[in-house]
């Protein structure tokens, strides 16, 4: 018998940072995971199972996500484990559902630890922050024609990653990084970061940096009239940046994989999704209402063409032979297969243009 | 009602008083080995985590709760002695070798914290604590050839010669065994003269001080033994999370480890236990309550932050002895019971008095 | 010999300043006090005399509202002041010397006599009475920067005594005040204490080791044993009680002295 | 001229230290107890501010008293309701209720819809001005912080010094029966530097909020303040801003001069140090107990 | 009766402005009750935290048993052999009374840290040992009654008696006493009177004290020492420095009964 499916029923699970420092973004997922199990279930099954999603709050902490995982798991037996959000706590997770064979489904980090090293069980979806600045920076390097890239990055896994990314990226164009600089999560004065890589005559700034210090740094090197190009990963391609931060952020380049859902979008579907989604939650959707809309809507492709028998085994061989086509939000075209564990590396360039995201290049190839 | 008659010494430093410690602490004992058989495999996981904490909690009490000395730093020890389990079994240590120096690299550390412990009281020194503990969590991350940095570290499952705790279960009885013994050494320090030198430290220096007690030696030997504690519960920790990152050994996590023992209620071992249950306990309870709830208020994210705070607060409020004073309570009841007058335990006005002159 | 008799010195003594009627307090499970009627007439001075432990200090806490009684009622110039706010009963006009000093240890000496005067309003009374406190105790005028913590025991009893007596209240409630006093100083307690008792008219609750001279200084005297009034008369009459004589005077037979020693050393050989 | 420019973003950022840290030394000078729940407070104060200015559309200049206002009466209303039934258990006790009202007060925030869990601006008239004075800039945010940081010290310093009821609620930290014994109202001074607390609280929230923006997790800048109150003494009000200034300043330097890292411990480092050489910081007394 | 215990030479200690010990002198001899009186704030206490290393002598050397004093650090006089009590009375407050004198007994712990942790034959050997020495000072100062009640519910004529036992606990050569009938009425001076006349004779303990009833002290004194304002102002015999003039003037004050103050009063 295998767990989490029932006779009419799928029971899927997430653990979110509902209490934590990411529970705008926890809610924001959750949100959009549920708006697409709820249209499922209005508008029909899987092979004649409603689904059920079961959300676990861990406050970002990964000692409360172990717990969480294990009550998922064990007590209320879930068959997959779906969107869930952080690196550490992901990690944490992992072993607790793969000793019961609980698939890892494309969890909300762009971490290289989600598909390496290779495990049955793990399944990623987009480009991660490695690949995203690997990719991208070289090209605007070279556009910009930009001879000092610099970095300023968040001092944690996520930051590094950022950085390891740029670093590979530059390699291949034969650079290297010519001032480092880090903030400790959290942090408010970006000062003395900008005032080391003006000093170091950077005129290319790689930004491992979030929603706020993204505004802080860009607002603090406008003041002091230092302005290089600055490029994000997909952590700083949010709304939040031009609505916070106003005139000043425009320039910004940012990778990312799917595209803000604004109200006014011109794509007539994106438009009527995230009217859908402020009716349901009365609130905007966001990147990461996107993000967890999109998972469990793979998820439901891939169980419907796994067949009415859906085991973990059924499951993961479905998935090691599937692919996704891009969807009205523009995420790359994705394929899985038995040793290819992420769906896409590929991520797009866009920049903000009086006080908006655009979309400024396709998928950047290598 | 019990009466006890004392006819000698050895009755007043045996650990179980009378024949009714003797029946209940058997009862526990059988409950916690049979566990494994009676609880589901997600209880005793949490089982397992409740055990780590109260080995945790039991250094902070000998620290907080006996020698008075507040440490917001205690995370910087508890990852010292996870990151040193996770290197040394990673390198193939049998695990209580890789236990007895992380206990022992944690231990040192706390010498060093101890030193400006010395010199320092109160609010002072919780502040040099949690910058103690800001710099060895700068330090996990920073120091990335044997911690792994922000890309963190990988613990495989506790293994010696050949036998691997791999299992819920084996691993549950290797944390029992260990806050089994970490237990009975804390309840045998305290009824020997070193444990009694922390008390008189704890509530008069000075007249410790012409009592002959060594300040500086017996304040450095409480970090140092709360820190080993703690680093004993890290290694177990280790293991049990299977994936170490700096930010697990934050200040968050501190304020959690100091604010378990305070809820346990300082000054009892018991409180160690009882603390580490609430705290692990606590957010499980939230979890099932908050279905019960309708979705606007219960999927409300910050739901849990407001319980957790809220129930926090009613402890204070309501039990400032903490659970082990909950406890004292319940168990005069039922030994008094038909006698039992409300008054008894009716809560005093107290008053504050300064604690920057002790 | 006595002055006249404590009734005719109190101006009127139908309505006690101070009336406790059968106050019972505790700490904890533990009982201290059992049934306690007491009272103090305008303008006289009361004393309770009581072995270590016997409840003294728990009466004038429970006064003080510091101790919420279990049971009976506590009265203050006629009203209820039962289990009060002890802020509340010192606006009322009582002010008390705790045991022990308790002054504030990182104040000045200045300083901790402002505390004293804090609520009053009539700020030249109050500097009158600052030198008026400063006349009786000049080293107090000599370290008013100090800080109060770092006076000798002496010195911060003389404090304590001092901060109460800058309440300019109607009862003073003062617990052992000789405690550490040289000898002279202890007398010139004792003289200030009636003088303010005659020169003021302040009412005088009075607790006291040193019954010799509490029964001099005192109209009135309470004995407790055991959180129970045993005796009550005016102090003349104390005085000339066998067993006052024995137990809080120290004039006893040498017999009885010598059993007591003997039985010490028994038990410790 | 570059350190002079560090030096002046330290004095800044020192300043929104000394701000914060003012609130903790309030506290703890009048109840001698460890509050950690100021940066919560702060928050409070600047969601109030939002709320003001957003919500009710006040104009700027009546949405920031009445923020103010409003944190100060909420402070009370704390006090009473989860403080003062506790008054005078050890002070250990108050700061886990200070601890446990951080969570709430976080929690609570975040569970507003679609605003607890976002960021927000705090529109202020003074929003990106910046002055240029020869080549060093400053912000015009960053100068109103220093004026108000350097008043309110000045105010609080005197007040504490000087007014009756300043010392009488340091008579009451010190020693909180004779307190009763004198007839202080202890229960309403406690009451009263409560709100007086979060009005500071409040202050700090709405200087900060056009640096930091206003978010359910910006008290957590309070944990700099904690080093920055340590450093000047714990107890010392001027010392609180000193101290600020000391960690902004190094902060600033070592972010530029010293590897990669220092910056984010800086403060920590120093409060270390300080210890070492002067346990009671720069302003502390020196207490010892005389027996 | 032989040779001097302990000897002060010329201490003198500053606080900021205030000479509180001034060029103080004298010798304690063995097995003496030797009495310090003096006006309050002449210094007597400080005397006393000198000689434990509370403060350190801004000039004067203090020798006990020939050895100099003030090179140790504090928690090294118990050891040597000085035990004391405090004037304000400093015990611990949440430990029992048991607990107290316990503690009284740290100098003479036989075990390290591991024996106590794993609490092996010989630490619970000690452990019984250092009980019967404190039963036996509770026998001596009568306070089985109180063995295990907490401290800080005590009144405070027996913290005193208390803190007299913990001091004795640490079977000193030296006692310091500070006021030790302080709060206590005319029978329980009394018996602190026996108390420490047994503890000068039985146990040979020799005695300094700081007293104020000075009934007790000439009871119980060998010698007396007068300070003033943190000077030296009379040594001997209690009757002898009880006639000193200055001593009258400073401290004890004319003879007068408060009674006749009242008389004159209500005149
Ligand atoms: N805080 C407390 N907790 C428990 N019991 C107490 C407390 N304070 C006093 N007691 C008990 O109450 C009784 C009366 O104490 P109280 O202090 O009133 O005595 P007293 O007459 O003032 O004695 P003394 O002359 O020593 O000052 C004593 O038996 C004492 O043990
Ligand atoms: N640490 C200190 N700092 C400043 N002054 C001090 C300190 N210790 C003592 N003094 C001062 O030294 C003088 C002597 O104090 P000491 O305590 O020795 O007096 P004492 O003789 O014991 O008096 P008492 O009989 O009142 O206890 C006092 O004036 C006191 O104020
Ligand atoms: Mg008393
Ligand atoms: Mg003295």
């Amino acid at each position: 018998q295998q767990q989490g499916v029932g006779k009419n029923e799928i029971l899927i699970g997430t653990i979110q940072d509902l209490s934590g420092p990411l529970a705008g973004f926890g809610k924001q997922a959750r949100n959009g995971m549920q708006l697409r199990v709820d249209e499922l279930n209005e508008q029909g099954s899987i092979h004649g199972r409603k689904l059920k999603l079961l959300v676990e709050d861990d406050g970002y902490d990964p000692k409360k996500a172990v717990l969480a995982a294990q009550k998922l798991v064990n007590q209320d037996r879930i068959f997959l484990m779906a969107g869930h959000l952080g690196t550490a706590q992901n990690m944490a997770a992992m072993p607790v559902q793969f000793e019961k064979g609980v698939v890892n489904f494309m969890p909300i980090t762009a971490a290289r630890e989600m598909y390496e090293p290779l495990h049955k069980l793990k399944y990623s979806f987009a480009a991660t922050y490695y690949d995203q600045m690997r990719l991208a920076l070289p090209k605007l390097v070279k556009d910009k024609q930009a001879r000092k890239v610099c970095t300023l990055y968040q001092d944690d896994d996520f930051g590094l990653e950022v950085l390891r990314g740029a670093e590979a990226g530059l390699k291949t164009i034969n650079m290297d990084l010519a001032e480092k600089t880090t903030y400790k999560r959290g942090a408010t004065d970006f000062s003395s970061q900008v005032a080391r890589m003006k000093g170091a005559g950077c005129d290319f700034v790689v930004l491992g940096t979030i929603i706020r210090e993204t505004i802080g740094t860009i607002g603090e090197a406008r003041k002091t009239g230092f302005s290089p190009t600055f490029l994000g990963s997909s952590a700083a391609y949010t709304d939040l940046i031009h609505k916070l931060g106003g005139k000043a952020m425009d320039g910004l380049y940012a990778t990312m994989t799917v595209q803000n859902p604004y109200l006014d979008e011109a794509s007539q579907p994106i438009r009527f999704w995230a009217n859908k989604y402020k009716t349901k939650f009365n609130e905007d959707p966001t990147v990461f209402s996107v993000y967890g809309y999109s998972i469990v809507d793979w998820f439901i492709k891939a169980a419907q063409k796994a067949g009415p028998n859906l085991t973990t085994d059924s499951f993961v061989k479905t998935m090691d032979s599937i692919s996704f086509d891009t969807d009205m939000f523009g995420a790359a075209p994705a394929t899985y297969g038995p040793n290819k564990r992420l769906g896409s590396d590929l991520s797009r360039l866009s920049q903000i243009q009086d006080g908006k995201w655009k979309v400024i290049s396709d998928y950047v190839k290598p | 009602m019990r009466f006890l008659f004392k006819t000698s010494y050895e009755q007043d430093i045996r650990l179980a008083r009378h024949g009714g410690h003797v029946f209940w602490y058997s009862l526990l004992a059988a409950a916690l080995i049979a566990a494994p058989w009676a609880a589901s495999e997600y209880l005793l996981a949490q089982m397992t985590q409740m055990l780590i904490y109260g080995v945790v909690g039991l250094g902070l009490m000998l620290l907080a709760g006996f020698t008075g000395l507040f440490s917001i730093g205690h995370a910087a020890f508890f990852g010292v002695g996870a990151y040193t389990q996770a290197v040394l079994t990673n390198a193939g240590w049998p695990f209580p070798a890789a236990m007895a120096v992380a206990a022992a690299l944690s231990a040192l550390v706390g010498v060093v914290v101890g030193l400006p412990a010395l010199r320092v009281k109160g609010i002072y020194l919780g502040i040099a604590t949690l910058a103690f503990g800001f710099i060895v969590e700068e330090g996990f991350a920073r120091w990335e050839k044997v911690t792994g940095g922000n890309a963190g570290l990988t613990v495989g499952a506790p293994k010696a010669f050949g036998w691997a705790a791999d299992t819920g279960t084996s691993f549950y009885f290797v944390c029992l065994a260990t806050a089994v013994l970490a237990t009975l050494a804390c309840l045998n320090l305290l009824r020997s003269p070193t444990g009694r030198a922390f008390v008189a430290i704890r509530d008069s220096e000075i007249s410790a001080q012409s009592m002959g007690i060594h300040l500086a030696y017996y304040k450095t030997l409480s970090f140092a033994l709360s820190a080993a504690l703690a680093g004993l519960g890290g290694a177990l920790y280790g293991h049990q999370i299977r994936f170490l990152s700096p930010d697990q050994f934050n200040i968050v996590q501190s304020i959690d480890l100091l604010l378990m023992v305070v809820i346990g209620g300082l000054g009892s071992l018991h409180g160690a236990f009882l603390g580490a249950i609430f705290l692990i306990g606590l957010p499980q309870a939230i979890g099932l309550f908050k279905d019960l709830l309708p979705d606007a208020i219960g999927q409300a994210p910050g739901l849990k932050a407001v319980i957790y705070g809220a129930v926090l607060i009613a402890f204070v409020l309501f039990e400032p002895m903490g659970l082990y004073g909950r406890w004292l309570k319940v168990r005069t009841w039922f030994q008094l019971f038909p006698f039992y007058r409300r008054g008894m335990f009716r809560r005093q006005k107290s008053f504050q008095k300064s604690e920057r002159l002790r | 010999m006595m002055a006249a008799p404590a009734t005719t010195s109190a101006p009127n003594g139908d309505v006690p300043v101070l009336r406790l009627a059968n106050v019972e307090s505790a700490y904890g499970p533990v009982k201290a006090i059992r049934g306690v009627s007491l009272q103090v007439r305008r303008g006289e001075i009361a004393t309770v005399l009581g072995s270590n432990g016997a409840g003294k200090t728990t009466i004038l806490k429970t006064i003080s509202g510091i101790l919420d009684p279990l049971k009976g009622t506590v009265e203050f110039k006629g009203e209820d002041i039962t289990a009060r706010d002890p802020a509340d009963v010192v606006r009322r006009g009582l002010s008390h010397v705790p045991e022990g000093r308790e002054v504030f240890p990182l104040l000045s000496v200045r300083d901790n006599l402002a505390m004293g005067a804090y609520t009053r309003t009539d700020r030249d009374a109050a500097a009158r009475d600052l030198e008026a406190v400063f006349a009786y105790f000049p080293i107090l005028k000599e370290r008013e920067a100090q800080d109060a913590g770092l006076l000798s025991g002496g010195q911060q009893q003389m404090l304590a005594i001092s901060r109460a007596l800058m309440a300019a209240p109607e009862l003073i409630l003062l617990d052992e005040p000789s405690l550490g006093l040289s000898p002279k100083l202890t007398r010139e307690i004792f003289e200030i204490v009636v003088r303010i008792n005659r020169e003021r008219g302040t009412t005088i609750l009075l607790v006291e080791q040193n019954a010799n001279m509490a029964l001099n200084a005192a109209d009135y005297g309470y004995v407790l044993e055991n959180g129970r009034i045993v005796m009550e008369d005016t102090c003349a009459h104390l005085r000339e009680k066998d067993d006052i004589k024995e137990f809080y005077l120290g004039m006893k037979q040498a017999g009885v002295r010598g059993e007591r020693r003997w039985k010490k050393k028994k038990t410790w050989r | 001229m570059q350190f002079l420019q560090l030096v002046i973003s330290g004095i800044a950022q020192g300043c929104i230290y000394g701000l914060i840290a003012l609130g903790f030394v309030l506290i703890y000078k009048a109840t001698e107890t460890v509050s950690f729940a100021q940066g919560e407070l702060m928050m409070l104060g600047a969601f109030a501010g939002l709320a003001a200015l957003a919500t009710l559309g006040l104009p700027f200049w009546l949405a920031v008293p009445a923020a103010i206002a409003g944190m100060a009466v909420f402070g009370v209303l704390l006090e009473r309701i989860v403080i003062r039934p506790i008054l005078g258990q050890p002070a250990f006790s108050i700061v886990m209720l200070t601890i446990g009202i951080g969570y709430v007060a976080r929690g609570t925030i975040t569970m507003i819809p679609s605003i607890g869990t976002e960021t927000h601006t705090l529109a202020v008239p003074y929003k990106d001005m910046v002055w240029n004075a020869g080549g060093l800039v400053i912000a015009v945010e960053h100068v109103v912080v220093i004026a108000a940081t350097a008043a309110l010290c000045a105010l609080l310093y005197a007040a504490f010094r000087y007014s009756k009821v300043g010392i009488a609620m340091q008579a009451a930290s010190q020693n909180q029966l004779a307190a009763y014994y004198m007839g202080i109202p202890v229960r309403r001074l406690n009451g009263l530097v409560w709100g007086l607390a979060s009005a500071v609280a409040a202050i700090a929230g709405l200087l900060l909020a056009p640096i930091t923006f206003v978010h359910a997790n910006m008290g957590l800048i309070g944990l700099k303040a904690f080093p920055a109150a340590v450093v000047g003494g714990f107890g010392s009000l001027p010392g609180a801003i000193v101290g600020g200034l000391v960690i902004g300043v190094v902060e600033s330097l070592s972010g530029f001069y010293l590897p990669e890292g220092f910056k984010d411990i800086a403060a920590y480092i120093v409060v270390l140090a300080m210890l070492v050489v002067m346990p009671n910081g720069l302003f502390g007394e020196r207490l010892r107990k005389k027996v | 009766m032989t040779g001097v215990l302990l000897s002060a030479k010329d201490l003198s200690v500053r606080f900021g402005g205030v000479l509180a010990v001034n060029g103080v002198s004298f010798d304690v001899r063995r097995g003496e009750v030797f009495t310090l009186i003096g006006p309050n704030g002449a210094g007597k206490t400080t005397v006393f935290n000198l000689i434990s290393r509370i403060y350190q002598p801004t000039s004067g050397a203090i020798d006990f048993e020939g050895r100099p004093l003030t090179t140790q650090p504090p928690h090294r006089i118990a050891g040597l052999g000085i035990a004391r009590t405090f004037q304000n009375i400093e015990l611990f407050e949440h430990a029992t009374v048991l607990h107290n004198l316990l503690i009284g007994r740290h100098t003479h712990r036989a075990t390290g840290l591991w024996a106590d942790m794993l609490f092996t034959p010989k630490a619970r050997a000690a452990e019984i040992a250092a009980r019967e020495k404190v039963e036996r000072v509770i026998d001596l100062l009568d306070l089985q009654h109180h063995r295990d009640s907490l401290v800080a519910g005590l009144p405070y004529g027996v913290r005193k008696v208390v803190e007299l036992a913990r001091a004795l606990c640490t079977e000193p050569k030296l006692l310091l006493l500070d006021e030790p009938s302080s709060g206590l009425n005319v029978e329980e001076t009394g018996d602190m009177a026996f108390w420490i006349q047994d503890i000068q004779k039985e146990l040979g303990i020799t005695v300094l004290m700081v007293e104020h009833d000075m009934a007790l002290v000439s009871r119980v004194s060998d010698r007396v020492l007068a300070m003033n304002q943190g000077e030296v102002l009379a040594l001997g015999t209690p009757a002898e420095v009880q006639a000193h003039p200055g001593v009258v003037e400073a401290y004890l004050g004319s003879a007068d009964d408060v009674a006749t103050l009242r008389r004159e009063a209500t005149r």
